[in-house]
C-alpha cells in the first residue's frame, strides 16, 4: 500500500462512518449517551476535507495528519482514543513512502498500544478494544506466518466480528455503558463496531 | 424532536452567542470554538477552566464570572469538547499562577482535559486538573471508571473560585477543589427523558408509570427503572443512597435540589420540603439551601439531590461573593 | 399526568413550605394559607403584596425579599386566592405607609384583590393596587377584559419594590408601578402544554409539528395555532408583534426571555442570539437582558419576551440591589 | 320555602356540582384554564361543611353564611360572583324565616345584579349572566302573571337551558374565555352552565 492508496481507504472509511452513523449512534443509544455515529461522522468528515493537503506526503505524515484531525473533531471518548491511534500509528510509519504487511502490524500495534495507554483499558472490558486487539492478534499470526497483507487482514476482520459479537455477552467496565452495570449485557459496543467498520473497509480497498 | 432551535448543526454556536449577549460586559465568547471567558482577564491569580459537553445549562458558561470560573469550554451537545479547544480556553485565561481545570469524570473528558494540559504545558503553562466524581448512583472501583461528576461539580466551582479568587496558589486552589470533592456527593432520577438534538431523538423511553432512578446527565438510562412513586418516596430513595456512602449525620451542607431542565420549580420545592425536613431529623444541619436547574440534560424531567459536607474554609469560601450569570452571591 | 408529588390536594402547600425552608432566614410561611412573607417585616415604607394562582413559580413568592415583595399570596395552582387570604396578606406586612398590591390582569384576580382592598380599607389599612397588563397576544379594547399580566408583573416588582424601599410614599411607588406598566409588553408561545395537578390532564394538545401563539400563562390555549417554525422565525413574530404595540425603536430597554417552565435554557440563549440583533438593528438599545425561567406555566414548554422601555428613574430602580431567592441584584 | 328546606337545597346543590365537577372542568379545559368544576367544587364542599352551623338561622343569615364561604374558597372569577350573588340575594332575604315567589324574585334579582356589578358584564358576554338573566326574566315573568313558584322557577330553568345554549353562538368578551377571541365560538360556557346547574337542582327540590 502506498500513500496515495492510504488516502483513497481513508476516503471510504468516512463514506463509510457517515453511512453507519444511524447505526452507531443507535448503538450508543442503548447504552452511551448516542452521539458515537454523530461523532465518528464529524471526525471522518473533517478527516475527508483534510486529505486533499495530505497528498505526495508520506505515510506517517498522513496518519498523524487524519489523527490530529480526529483528536480536534471528535470530541468525547472516541476522539481522543482514534485520534492517538492514528498519531500512534503514523510515528510508527515515520518516513515510509508504502507500507508493507510487516509494516503495517507495527503500525496497528502501535495503534492499538495507544488506545490502551490513553484509555487505561484492556481487552475484555466491553470498548473498541475487543474488536482491536483479536484483529491485531489474527492480523499478526497471519503476517508471521506469511500470509499476504490482504489474507492477512482478512483473519483480522473475522477476528474483530467475532469480538464484536463478544461485547454483547460482557458487562462493560469502562465508558458510560460502565455506568448501567449488569444492564450493559446483551448490547453490542458502538466502539467496537465503529472498529470494525475501519477494518472492514480497509480490506475491500486493499488491492 | 420537538425544540425551539433553527437547525441542529447550529445548536451550540448560537446558544454560546446568545448567552453572552445575555451579559456582554460580563462575558466574551473566543473566535475559536464555543468557548466563553470572563471579559475582564484576570490577573496574578489562578484562572478556572471548566467545560464539558453542552445541554447542561446554564453548566458551565453561566458559570464564568467573578468569583467563580474563568473559561467554560463548550463541546456539542454531550460530547467532551477537544483537546485543541480546551488548550484555547487555557491559553486565554492562564496567568502566571497557573491554572486548574476543573473536569468531570467520564473518560471522554479526562482524556480530553489531560491531553489539552499536557499541551499547555508544552507551551509553558503551569496547568493542573481535578477530576468530579460525586454521583453515588455509580459504584466507585478501581476496576470501572468510577463514580460520574453530576451537579455536585458546581459546589467545586464556587468554592474553588473563591479561593482562586482571594489569591490563592495553585497548590492551595486545587486542595480545596480536591476537598469538596470528597465531600460531595449526588444522586438523580428522571421521570422523562432528552433527545440530543443531533440524535433527534431520546435516549431511553419510559412509560407514563415509569421512572429512571440512578441517571447521569447525559440522556442516558439509570441504574434501574421502578414505578413512579410519589415525591417523598423518591427523595428519601435517592438521599439514603447517599448517606450510605457518606454519612453527613451531625456535619453542616449545602443541599442542593437541582432540576434536570423541564422540571417545575413547584416540583423541586416539593421535594426540598420533604428533603430539608428529612435531613433535619437525621441531626444533619442545612446551612444553606440552592432550590433550581443548576446541571441540567437538555430538556430531561427529574432532579437530583446534592449535598456538601462544609467545614470552616469551605463555608467561607461558599459565602464569598460571586457574581455569574447562574450563581450570584 | 406525570408529575413528580405527593397527593393533588397538598402540592400548593407542601411547594411553599418546601420554599420556605430554602431561605428560612429570609422568608416565613403564615399559618393561614399559602402566604410567604418576609422574615424581617418592613417598618415605616410601603408594603408591596402580589399574588396569583400557584404554578407560575417563582413567581410570586420567589420575589419576596429585600428590594421587591413584601408578601406573596398564592391561590390554587391558575386561581385567584380568596379575598380573605388576600387580607391575611396585607395585614401581616401592612405599615403606616400602605400597602400596594400588584395584581395581573385577569377578572378572578382583580376582583379577589378588589374585595380584598375593600376589606383591608375597612379595618383602616391604607391599600391600593395597580394592575399589570403587559401581554399583547390579547387586543385591549373597552369592550373585552382587556390585555392579560403575565412575565412583565417583575419588572413591577422590582422597580416598584426598589421605590418602597427607598422610602417613597404610596402614592410615589403607585406611579412608578404604573409607568413601568405603561412600558412594559410581553408575548409568549409554547410547543407543549402544561397540566393541572388537579385536572390530570393538558389544557390543550399540539401534534408534533404544531406549536401556540399568543399563550398566556394559565395553560389555556393562545390566539392562534401553527406549524412549528425554527427559533429565529418564532422570535421575529413575537417581537414584531410587540412593536406594533409599542414602537421601543431609540430607546433603552430590559429584555426578559422568560421560558415557560419545561424550557431547556439552552433554547432559551438561542432565542436571545437572534432576538438581541434584531431589536439592536432597529436601533433599540439593550440595557440588561435577563434569560431564565421567571413566570412559568408549571411544565410548559415555549417562552415569552417581554420588553421594558426604560427612563432615568426605573433604570436606577432597576439597578437597585435585590435580595430574593429568585432575583437578586 | 322556609330556611329548612333551604339548607335541604343547597345539600342537594353541593352534591350535584360535586357530580359535575369534571364535565365542568371539561368544558373550562376548552376555553378557559380547566378549572371551573374544582372551583365550584371545593367550594360547594366548603359550603356543605358550614351548612350545619347554618341550621336554625333566619334565610338571609343563611345566604350571607353561603356568599361567604364561596368568596373565601372558590377563587378565581367563579368565587367573588358566586359569593356576591348569594351574600346579595341573602341582604334581599334579611330576617326572612321563608321565602315567599316574591321574595325569591327578589333575592334572585339581587343575586344578579351583585354579579353584573362585581363582574362588570351584562347579558351577551358568554358568561354565566347568559343563563341567570334569561332566568331572572322568565322568573319575574311567571310569578308577575300569577304562576306558582315552581312553575316560575320551571320557566326559569328552561330560560337558563336556552342561555346555556346561546353561550356556544357567541363570542366571549369577559372572562379568560375572550383571550381566545373568535376560537371561543362554538363552546358553552362553563359558568352558565353550573348556573344553569344550581336553579335545576333547586327546581327539583322544591316542593
Ligand atoms: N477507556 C476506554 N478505552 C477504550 N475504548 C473506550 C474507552 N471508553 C470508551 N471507549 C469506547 O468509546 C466508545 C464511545 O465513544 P463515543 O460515544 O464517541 O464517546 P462518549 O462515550 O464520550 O460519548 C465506546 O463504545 C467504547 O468502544
Ligand atoms: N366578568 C364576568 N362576569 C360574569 N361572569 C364571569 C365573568 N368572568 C368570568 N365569568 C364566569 O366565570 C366562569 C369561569 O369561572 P372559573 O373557571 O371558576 O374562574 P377563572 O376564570 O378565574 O378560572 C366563566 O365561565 C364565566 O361564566
Ligand atoms: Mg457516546
Ligand atoms: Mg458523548
Ligand atoms: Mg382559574
Ligand atoms: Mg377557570
Amino acid at each position: 500500500m502506498d500513500a496515495k492508496k492510504l488516502i483513497e481507504i481513508m476516503q471510504a472509511v468516512a463514506v463509510k462512518i457517515e453511512e453507519e452513523k444511524d447505526y452507531l449512534t443507535e448503538l450508543d443509544n442503548v447504552i452511551g449517551d448516542g452521539d458515537h455515529g454523530i461523532n465518528m461522522a464529524r471526525g471522518f468528515k473533517a478527516v475527508e476535507e483534510k486529505l486533499p493537503s495530505l497528498a505526495g506526503k508520506d505515510i506517517g505524515i498522513i496518519l498523524k495528519g487524519i489523527g490530529l484531525q480526529l483528536v480536534s473533531n471528535v470530541g468525547g471518548a472516541s476522539g481522543p482514543l482514534y485520534g492517538t491511534a492514528f498519531m500512534k500509528a503514523g510515528a510508527a510509519c515515520t518516513g515510509l513512502v508504502s507500507m508493507d504487511a510487516v509494516a503495517f502490524v507495527q503500525a496497528m500495534e502501535a495503534a492499538v498500544q495507544g488506545i490502551e495507554m490513553r484509555g487505561k483499558a484492556h481487552e475484555g472490558e466491553k470498548t473498541m478494544l475487543d474488536a482491536l486487539c483479536p484483529a491485531l492478534k489474527a492480523l499478526r499470526h497471519g503476517v508471521d506466518s506469511g500470509k499476504t497483507a490482504k489474507a492477512a487482514l482478512a483473519d483480522a476482520v473475522a477476528a474483530a466480528e467475532q469480538g464484536v459479537a463478544y461485547t454483547q455477552t460482557i458487562i462493560a467496565t469502562k465508558g458510560r455503558a460502565s455506568y448501567l452495570g449488569e444492564r450493559s449485557l446483551g448490547h453490542q459496543d458502538p466502539g467496537a463496531t465503529s472498529s470494525l467498520y475501519i477494518l472492514q473497509t480497509i480490506l475491500a480497498h486493499l488491492s | 424532536m420537538k425544540k425551539i432551535i433553527n437547525d441542529v448543526a447550529s445548536v451550540e454556536e448560537q446558544m454560546i452567542q446568545g448567552l453572552v449577549k445575555a451579559a456582554p460586559d460580563m462575558l466574551r465568547k473566543l473566535e475559536y470554538g464555543t468557548i466563553v471567558v470572563r471579559a475582564q482577564r484576570k490577573q496574578g491569580q489562578v484562572a478556572l477552566v471548566s467545560g464539558g459537553g453542552s445541554g447542561h445549562e446554564p453548566a458551565h458558561a453561566g458559570y464564568v464570572g467573578k468569583g467563580m470560573l474563568d473559561c467554560a469550554v463548550a463541546g456539542t451537545v454531550f460530547t467532551s469538547p477537544t483537546p485543541d479547544q480546551v488548550l484555547e480556553g487555557i491559553k486565554a485565561v492562564a496567568t502566571d499562577q497557573g491554572v486548574l481545570c476543573v473536569v468531570k469524570n467520564y473518560t471522554g473528558d479526562i482524556m480530553n482535559f489531560e491531553m489539552a494540559v499536557e499541551m499547555a504545558a508544552d507551551e509553558g503553562i503551569k496547568a493542573e486538573y481535578v477530576v468530579v466524581n460525586d454521583d453515588v448512583a455509580v459504584k466507585d472501583s478501581l476496576y470501572t471508571t468510577g463514580r460520574r461528576g453530576v451537579a455536585g461539580t458546581i459546589l467545586v466551582h464556587k468554592i474553588a473560585g473563591a479561593k482562586a479568587e482571594e489569591g490563592a496558589d495553585l497548590k492551595a486552589v486545587k486542595e480545596v477543589a480536591e476537598k469538596v470533592i470528597a465531600n460531595v456527593r449526588t444522586m438523580g432520577m428522571a421521570i422523562a427523558p432528552c433527545t440530543v438534538p443531533a440524535a433527534g431523538k431520546p435516549g431511553f423511553e419510559l412509560a407514563e408509570d415509569e421512572m429512571e432512578i440512578g441517571i447521569g446527565i447525559h440522556g442516558e438510562p439509570g441504574t434501574h427503572r421502578e414505578k413512579l412513586a410519589s415525591a417523598d418516596t423518591i427523595a428519601k430513595m435517592l438521599v439514603d443512597h447517599i448517606l450510605a456512602d457518606i454519612d453527613y449525620k451531625g456535619q453542616e451542607i449545602v443541599l442542593i435540589v437541582n432540576g434536570m431542565g423541564a422540571t417545575p420549580l413547584m416540583e423541586l420545592y416539593i421535594v426540598n420540603n420533604f428533603v430539608h425536613d428529612y435531613l433535619t431529623k437525621q441531626g444533619i444541619t442545612i446551612y444553606d439551601t440552592m432550590v433550581g436547574n443548576y446541571m441540567t440534560s437538555i430538556e430531561m424531567a427529574g432532579f437530583s439531590l446534592t449535598l456538601l459536607r462544609l467545614d470552616d474554609e469551605m463555608k467561607s469560601l461558599y459565602d464569598a461573593k460571586a457574581h455569574t450569570l447562574a450563581w450570584k452571591k
